[in-house]
Order: C-alpha cells, then structure tokens, then sequence
C-alpha cells in the first residue's frame, strides 16, 4: 500500500504545502474543511458525477487509433478523448468540481486565472450554469493573443481582466488572481485551472480530474483486458496528467508525462519544469519551477499556451523525484509534427498541448511490440489553435 | 512584559514605531542608502528592506513596480543583504529587516541565508510567503543566529492568531484591513477588536500595515497599535522624485521626499 | 401504422424522387442496392454504432435546461447535445454512416458539398479515420467567409475546390458536387450532407441521422418517464431535424421545425423555404423551394451558413403537406438574441443554426404549464460562429 | 424500321444527323435567329434550343456561361418557347427541341408547358434531369400532343438500356463517354459497345453527343452513329464572336461563327 498524498501538511513527499500570504490561511483552511466535508457526502459525489454526464458529456470516449497504430507499426495506441467534453478539454471537469463546491459554501463570485483561456472558458462556463459570477485573470499579451477566447468568455457573461505586470502571461495572471483572492477572500472562491497552487488545490483538482482514469481503466479493461503497458499524458500545470495517471499509480503500467521542449531544452526556450527546472517556491507551493540563480521566477517558452508556465504541480514533483513518473520533453516542431500525423490519420485535430503527449508516445510506439498497448490522453481539441496552426503549415496544406 | 524584542539590542522602545519600508535597489543601491538615512532622521525605529522579485504575489502594483526598478538595476537577495554593512557605514542605525519572498531564500539555502544574514549584521526577517505552519526550521534557525523572525497576522487568521502572536518576535505585522473610509469615520470595530486580540497574545509589539497612505491614517493607527508600517505610501513618493533623479538633482530630490515624509508621520 | 416512406420510388408522398441526369441512375440504383444491403447487415450496424460511441463521442447528453426552464418560467427544457459530437455537430453522425458505406461499395474516394463547412470538415475527417481521398466542393464566397474550416479540411487532408459558378455559395457547390459526381461516379462516392438530393440520400441521412432521435427518447423516458411535448429542431436542408423528429413521428409530441427567417419573411432576405417557397425541384428532389416565376431558383439568406440552402428534404415537405411537424421561421435576431441567452444561463454558445431552434421553443415555453417538457435538438456548437458573433455583440459584451 | 421519328412530319432522314444546341437568347434572341439559320445552313436537321436555368447540374462551365449571358437578357422557359415561331418566321423550317430543366417546366404546369409547346409549334422536348422512371407523365402528354419527347441514354444505364432505347421518340440521346484521346486512336471499345447496344434497341436514330469539339471528334461519331449532337463547342464559337457583336458588327460575326461551323462539321 503507497503513503497517501499530500500528507495532513499538504505535502507530496518534499512537495506541496502552503506558501502564502497570511491573508489566505484562513480561506485554504475554510476550503479544505469544506472540500473534505464535500467529498465525503454521496450527494455532492452524486451531483459532480450527474453534472459531467448530463451537461459535461462524460463518459469521453475512448478511441482506438487502427491507422495510426498501423501506421506506427507497434504497439495498439488509444486515446482517450478528453476533446469531446464540453467547451473542448479535460479543463471542465475540474471547473465543474470547483464551482458545485463553490455553491456549496455559499461563494457566489468565483475568481480563475487563464492563460490561452481554456480554463477561463472553463470558469466562465461553470459560472453561467451556476449563477456564480466570475472575474478572470489574463495576461494582456495573452489577451491579445487569444482575442477570440476573450471574447468567448465574456459572451459568458464574465469579466476579464488585463493584467500587465511581469510579461503579461500566465504566471503573471496567477499572480494577480492570487492578489486580488487575498483582497477578496471574504466571498470569492478561487478556482484554480491546474494541479498547483497552495494545498488543498493540487489534490482537489487532481480529485476533480481522476474522473479520466477511474474511465479510462474501466473502459480499457473493457475492451483489451488488461491495462495498458505505457500511458502518455501532456505536463503543463499537471492536471489532465495527475487525472489520467493518478488512478493507475499502483499498476504495473509505465507513466510517462511529457513536457513542453519548446525550441529544444538546450536553449533558454523551453517550458521543460522537470526536466530543467530546480525546487523552489511558485504559486504557493514548493515544486520544481524555472528560475535563475537568484530564485528569480524566468518565462518559459512553449508554441503552446497551456504548457507555457514556469512550475508544476508538486505532486509531479514527488512523483519525478520518486521515479514513479517518466518525465520527457516535446519540442514545438515534434508536437506539430504528430499533430499533424493524427490528424491526417485519425481524423482528429488534437490540441497542441495534446499534441506533446502523442509525439511522445509515437516516438516509443514503433519499438514496441504488436501485443503491447499504449493509451495517450488527448486533453483537448484543437479549435483554439487554429491560428498558431494556419501560420505553421499555411504552405504545406 | 515585551520580552521577545531586541533586536539585537538595537530597538529601545517598544510604543509609537515607525517601520518603513523601501525596496533595496530602488531605484539604485546608491538612494537606498539615501532615503533609509532620511526615514532615520524622521524617526523612524525599524528599517523593512525589501528585496524585489519577479513574483511578489503578496504585493499591490506600486511595490510590484517597484520590484521591477530594482531588479532592472541589478538587485538580488544576496546584494539586498550585503547593502546593509554599507546602510551601516553611512549611519544608518536602526535595526534592519530584510523583507523577502521565500523562493530566493531556498535558493541560498537555509543555512548559508542565516550565515549571510549573520554577517552582514541584519537583525531581521520577514518572509510574507511563509506563514507559520510553513516556518518551523527558519524560526528555530533565526532564534539560533539571533536574527528576529517577523510573523504577520491577519483578521482571518482566526483561531491562528493566538498561536502566531505567542510566537512573535521582533514586533507583530498585523495585515489589517483598517477599515478606514474617511478622516471622520475611525477604525472599523472589527479592526479593532482584530488589535485588541492580537495584543492580548503578543509580548512584541503590535504593528499595523496595510494601505496606510495619509497622515491621518498614521495618528489612527498610532492611537491603537504599537507601530505603524508604512509601504506603498513610500515607494509613491520615491516614484515622485523618479524625474528629479533622472535629471541627477539628488538634493532636491531627497528634500522633498523628506517633506513628504515628515507630513505623513508628523504628531 | 403509418405508411414507411419513402416509397419503392423514392417518394415521401408528392415529394421526392430522382430528378438527376441519366448517367446518375445507374451509381443511384447501386448505392441504393449496397445501402439496403448495408442496413439489413448486423455487422454494419454494429461497426456504425462502435464508431459512433468509440470514435464521435455518443451517446451525446439530454441536457436538462435547469437554469433557462426557471428563467423562462413555463416548460421544462431539454437540450440534445449534439454539439458534444467530435468536430462540433451531427454532421458526423451522417459522414460516418456513408464513409463506412462507400468503404464497403468499394470507393476509396469521397466527394463533398459544403457550405460554412461544418458538412466539409465531416467529410474530411472520415476521409482521413477511413483512409479515402476526399474532394470537398465549396463556393468561393463561402471559402473567403469560413477561411477556418477551409484549414481545418486540407489539414485533415482533403482537398478543398473552389467553385466559381452562380453565387459562389452551398447551392452552386452542390450543382458542381453533382457534376464532378457524373463525371466521375465509377469510382467516386458522393457524400450528401442533409437529407436532400435523389433518392435514396433523403432517407439514407434520415437513417444515419435517426439515432439523435432514438438516443433522446431513450434517455427522455429515463429521466421523465414520459415523451416531451414539444420537440424543436433547426431546419436547413433538414437532416438534424429529420433525425430527431422521424423516430416520435407516431407518437404524441408536436414537432415544431424552424426554419431561418433572415431578415423577416417579408423581405427578399430569407431562407424560409417552407414557409415562403413553392413546390420544385432541386439537386434531383421534388420538394419546396425558393424560386422566381419563371422556375429559377433564387438566392437564399441567413445568417447562419449552414441554413443558408433554397431547398429543404422532400421528407420535410411531405410532413409540411400533412401537418405532422409544424414548421416555423426565425429572424437572424431571434436566434442571436436566444444564443446569448443559452450562453449566459446556461454556459452552453450554440452553433447560430440551432440557435434559430431555441429561439422558437423559447417563445413558446413562457407559456406552457409547469409539468409540460420542451426537448430541443442543439445541432451544433457555436465555435465556428465566433467571427460572425463578435462582428454583432463586441458592443454588448 | 425507324417508325418513331416523325418531328410532325419534318424530320426526312435517319442517319447522318447534325443536331446543334444553342442556348436561346445567347447573347440576345436576335443572334439565337441568326445562329440557328447559320446552322439550318450548314446542314443542321434538328436544333436543339436550350433554355437557361439557374442550376444547370448537367452542363459545364461553357453551356453555365451561356446560360447565364441568356438569363442576363432576360430569357426564360416561356420565352423561348415563344422564340420559336420568331425562329419560323425568319426561316427556320428544322425541328426544333426545346432543351429545359425540369423544374421550369415544373412550375408552368404540365398541361400548360404542353399547350404552349403545341401553340409555338414546337416539334420536341428534351429534360435532362427527368430520367425514364420520373417521365411517365411529360412521355404520355408528349405523345398526345405528338411532341418528341428526346430520351438521354449513358453507358452505366446498364439494364435499363433496353428499356429507355425501346421508349425512345424523335432521336435518342447517347450521353457517351467517347474515350477521344486524340486523332488516331479512335473511339474505345466500351463506347463501340454501349452504341451497338443501344442501337439494337432503338426504334429512332441514334445520336451521340459530349464533349464532340473537332472535326475529327464529329468523323468518329458519324462512322458509328445516326447523329451528332454538338453543344458546348457551339457555344465556344459563339463566345469567340461576343465581342465583335458587342461592336455592332453582325455581319462579321456571322460570318466567321458560319466558317467555324463549317471547318466542324465537314466531311
Ligand atoms: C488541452 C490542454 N491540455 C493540457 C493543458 C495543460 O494543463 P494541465 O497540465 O493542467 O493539464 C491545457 C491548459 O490549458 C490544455 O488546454
Ligand atoms: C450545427 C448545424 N445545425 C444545422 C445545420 C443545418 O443542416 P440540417 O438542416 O441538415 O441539419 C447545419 C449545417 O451545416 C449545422 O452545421
């Protein structure tokens, strides 16, 4: 039997806990009693589990990928097609989680950071089915990168703000939503996209996430028999990867989490956190993250939004360090590249976010043998990126 | 019976403390050590020396600003340090609290941070990012070095407050959401209960920050609490002086923060 | 029992038939014989229904409308989602259905109309899930209008023809489709998508489409224990209401079919083809259609693509005849103002042409009793419509 | 044994046929006279005056153009129609054959569409898209108003050959795929086949047309079949004349459409 993570500190092994300002104790304490408390009444159990099947789409299929297995030329290769939920990507399940849990302790405006805007979407989407209102952190350069998610989530009826500190980005985001939590913790709920954050976020979305391999492992055993010999999942905060890998943590399968190389990890443009990075404090809470030599937080590089952030969440930390998890780096090109591949094989325009995660997993597929089995999470669909995707392969198509 | 303030020694009272606080390298090492000599000058009893850093997520735009000036001139938690020996040699007296986030600390790594801080003869800490579940090994290494471990409070620390105030050391931070709205108005009951608490269970004294940018505000604060921590109001009027600078008119420049000053803590 | 239409000679009552040049009769008569060939095959059936559950992501959710029922303060409001499908509409319920059939004539190259797209990228990405060539026809207008969707079919590998004829919009498309098709049918399938076109296309997508129908109804009772009383569904060429409304054609719900009123009925600017157009044919089927006195067809007007069509399925007109479904029609207006509604009551953006359907049903919920229930079919989602959307609410929002 | 083709009386052969399509009112129902007295010159036995319609499916780009030059000038299925006795008075003494979509038809009624023929003295009707199994109506109103009513026949007719060639009135339609690859090569096996088959079971004779634009093309078809049918590159000779016509210059025009006419249908 493994330990149980996080511990009643809220830590992973050497990872987690709650590095944050005084103001917030108080509402991470309120939480976690209420998290708790919530998880453990069938009822809320009962109204999460209805929400993601009648409104969210779950059960997501899962898919076996004939031609690109074919093509490939080794193990069976399926995908679970987190794609198919509503609004586009694993992010719902989470927001679904955290926004009935909102309702619950009587928080009727919810505060969420987004970086190209899939967990904003996400948010704001709860929002609007919940009659919450919500206020949403971005980056002004994201903003302007992402105009027509922007406009996506306020046609949802939600607020976006600009924030332009630091690079305008992401972290930046984070950073701002945090603030403006500490200055409005008294009736806000901070509905946090990923694994990360202060404890008890990155085990309470990662309990909103394993929703995909609790179904996934259902549906395998299903359909092949047994568990998959290697799964594959995309590593930007963490979250579609911690809720794909988290219920098959006691099985012999190989984990691999596959992180964004961005123009190659021996440059400075990268997004590799684990492969690259060091321990140290982001977010509230100790992880591994990229900074320089004076611990100042640097800005990583990926061709996609969603794996574009300097930290991770801390129990991939703990699952790096404990060697439980394969952790890989993807650059721009090989993602784009299997992006491609599937699509063209499959039928499937996946995100470029999942896209890292397949080219992971083609990489390793050819060598392995034909009753070998792999199983790839395709967290989101690749409608968002169609502008990152016109202006790379313009001329190919 | 406020047993657990010393600062080395260097603080000798423990009522009416004026803490302010400026960003090390703001907008140059050099002014630091100007304007920490003229907030000495008008009184004030403990210096809160800040070091930028690229995610002050504690901190509203004009200390984020801030951040920014200094970590473009070069600024670092290890050269934050190392200009208090030179705040020394230019006569600044007061006892040091080098504020700073807790990444850059991990970075140093506990043991050689103390060893820094030892060396460099500061005489406290603050870390806004590490509440007390979160600080055991640094409080007890702090104590060790004789380095006070400033802990902060705040309204909802609720059941927390009794527990942070029995360990604080140096003087108390108490992140208080004054309540002001107006001259006339007061502290809200809320706020002052908050305080009434606090010092119930401290034996430092109880200073109170958060948004205190008038005049007013100080004598307010003043009537209730121990101390009052001054931040952002610096910073703004450091950033007032930010042309004059430029133009290298550093007299004028540090009289007229000066008069800023005096106006805002004045009797 | 009802009469099983169409009959033996393609007919759905009056309407109907096979009105195509002779050297169509012959790849007619064929696909007729492999379809019926097809759909009395168990394992057909069973390989459509896999693909449907494992690759499109059904069964899509029954939506109950919890939010927008209160707001609307009469029935309680169902939604079909199958804007859940993979690629974002039940186009693909209908693709798949004849990829899986052209595979087993055979033909191992598709042909495709489009219009805004949604039919083309369906195509496409059967095209490439079954390994055939696909050639997707689209106007010129429409291409300048939907350069998206146009990436999105030649990144999936299909080949996008630019047709200059006529008005460059989806009815010169389909002549051109028609026409490539008589030139090249020994090898070629031509995918429909709607159920329009000779006979058996009507009732081949009707089929493919059915199972929006049956799975409603199936999951209606299941929550309800009752059939809804009112049943709305957009109607273009017709194959999502044909789909939803054909398996409660015996029983008692009324069905309401919406069709786009554009600018007002009474202006030139329409696509109310039920409602305003006259008996004729088009794309070799007797039925309703808009057209001048000399039997010329004229150019429709939506402000959804995919409703923008002069013609209608003959099975439509055969139920307009006969009064079984009740057919409406929506101004451009209506149908934005009920998109916002859904967005920000229920966290849900439609596609514009299934939001002509809520629009309908909104009218008409506020004043139907409390225990009477409204299912409407959401054909599609929203995604594709940002452009248009942002060009008439950036204002607002 | 040819009994079926009578056009009322005004078709004297059976083989050996050039039928020429034009679109009427292309560019204008004054040149549509003019073009069909050129053609009647030429040795034209039956002309095909095809009606613009909006949708064309079965035509290409050359006969959509035309189309649309005619609707342009404002042609319909009535009107041409009524071209017809026009044709008649300036000396057009062929059969003519209405070539119109069906929805056109459709829409002035049956009865009416046929009662409009009979008034214009129109000699025959050909509806691409109203194959044998939708033709059951329009074929008995035809024969009843003693107006051919022109069957298409196609190679993948496949069984149901027999069935349209033995309905066949007036001439039968052979929509062959040639497989004219070039001067030499002749006309392909399939082509020779589906013609003989056809021909076995016709009653009337036996015209082939598409996609026949030279004068070799129009040889080939005349050793094998009983006609010709030649449209699009018709058309094409209008269109090489639409700008001296836009000058005014008729006379030109004529003449050299004539010289094309010639050059494509000698023997
Ligand atoms: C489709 C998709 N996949 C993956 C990610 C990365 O997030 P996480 O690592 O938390 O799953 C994102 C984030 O926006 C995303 O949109
Ligand atoms: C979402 C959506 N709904 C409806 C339609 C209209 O087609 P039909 O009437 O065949 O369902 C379309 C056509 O593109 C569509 O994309």
């Amino acid at each position: 039997m493994l330990q149980a993570f996080p511990d009643i500190k809220g830590r992973f092994g050497d990872f987690g806990g709650k590095y944050v300002p005084e103001t917030l104790m108080g509402p991470l304490q309120e939480l976690e009693e209420a998290l708790d408390e919530a998880m453990a009444d069938p009822e809320f159990q009962n109204e999460y589990h209805h929400v993601l099947k009648e409104y969210a789409g779950r059960p997501t299929s899962l898919t076996y990928a004939d031609k690109i297995s074919e093509h490939l030329g080794g193990a069976k290769i399926y995908l679970k097609r987190e794609d198919l939920n509503h609004t586009g990507a694993h992010k719902l399940n989470n927001a679904i989680g955290q926004a009935l849990l909102a309702k619950r302790m009587g928080k009727e405006k919810i505060i969420a950071e987004t970086g190209a805007g899939q967990h904003g979407v996400a948010s704001a989407t709860v929002a609007a089915k919940f009659g919450l209102e919500c206020i949403v952190f971005m980056g002004e350069e994201d903003i302007r990168r992402q105009e027509l998610n922007v406009f996506r989530m306020k046609l949802l009826g939600a607020e976006v703000v600009s924030v332009s500190s630091g690079n305008g980005t992401l972290k930046d985001a984070t950073n701002e939503a945090i603030r403006y939590w500490v200055a409005n913790c008294e009736d806000h709920f901070y509905l946090i996209g990923s694994v990360v954050g202060p404890h008890p976020y990155p085990r309470m979305v990662r309990d909103f996430q394993r929703i995909i391999g609790d179904e996934s492992r259902r549906q395998f055993l299903e359909v092949e028999e047994n568990l998959p010999d290697r799964i594959y999942a995309c590593v930007g905060g963490g979250s579609n990867a911690m809720g794909m890998f988290y219920p098959f943590l006691q099985d012999d399968s190989a984990l691999v989490g596959v992180e964004a190389a961005g123009k190659g990890i021996d440059t400075p443009e990268h997004a590799a956190t684990l492969s690259k990075g060091t321990p140290g404090v982001i977010h509230g809470s100790l992880t591994y993250l990229m900074q320089d030599d004076n611990g100042q937080i640097t800005e990583p590089y990926s061709i996609s939004a969603g794996l574009d952030y300097p930290g991770i969440g801390p129990e991939h930390a703990h699952l790096f360090q404990t060697k439980q998890v394969r952790y890989e780096a993807v650059t721009d090109q090989e993602a784009l590249d299997a992006l491609k591949l599937l699509t063209q094989t499959e039928g499937i325009i996946p995100a470029i976010e999942s896209a890292h995660a397949l080219a992971q997993a083609f990489k390793e597929a050819g060598s392995m043998e034909a009753d070998e089995t792999i199983l790839i999470n395709l967290s989101g669909r690749g409608d968002k990126d169609m502008a990152t995707l016109m202006e790379h392969f313009q001329e190919e198509v | 019976m406020l047993t657990k303030t010393s600062f080395q020694g260097k603080l000798n009272k423990t009522e009416n403390l004026f803490i302010p606080f400026v960003v090390a390298g703001d907008p140059s090492p050099e002014y630091t050590i100007e304007f920490a000599l003229r907030l000495q000058e008008q009184g004030a009893d403990v210096l809160e020396l800040g070091v930028p850093y690229s995610d002050p997520l504690a901190d509203g735009p004009t200390i984020q600003r801030a951040a920014k000036r200094a970590l473009n001139a070069g600024m670092s938690l290890r050269k934050a340090i190392q200009l208090v020996p030179e705040l020394r040699k230019h006569g600044v007296e007061i006892p040091v609290v080098i504020f700073t986030y807790y990444n850059p600390v991990l970075q140093i790594g506990h043991q050689d941070f103390f060893n820094l801080l030892e060396e460099n003869g500061v005489e406290g800490v603050l870390i806004p990012d590490l509440p007390f579940e979160e600080s055991e090994e640094v409080r007890n290494m702090a104590v060790k070095k004789d380095v006070e471990f400033i802990s902060l409070v705040a309204p909802n620390s609720d059941t927390r407050i009794q527990q942070i105030a029995e360990h604080a050391r140096g003087f108390l931070y108490c992140v208080s959401s004054l309540g002001v709205t107006g001259g006339s108005s007061g502290m809200s009951a809320e706020a002052l209960t908050f305080i009434k608490k606090v010092k119930e269970h401290s034996q430092v004294p109880v200073a109170v920050g958060f948004g205190i940018s008038t005049n007013e505000d100080v004598k307010l604060v003043r009537e209730h609490a121990d101390g009052v921590i001054i931040g952002s109001k610096i910073i703004r009027l450091i950033e007032a002086e930010l042309d004059v600078i430029e133009k290298g008119q550093k007299e004028e420049a540090l009289e007229s923060f000066t008069k800023g000053i005096q106006e805002l803590v004045r009797d």
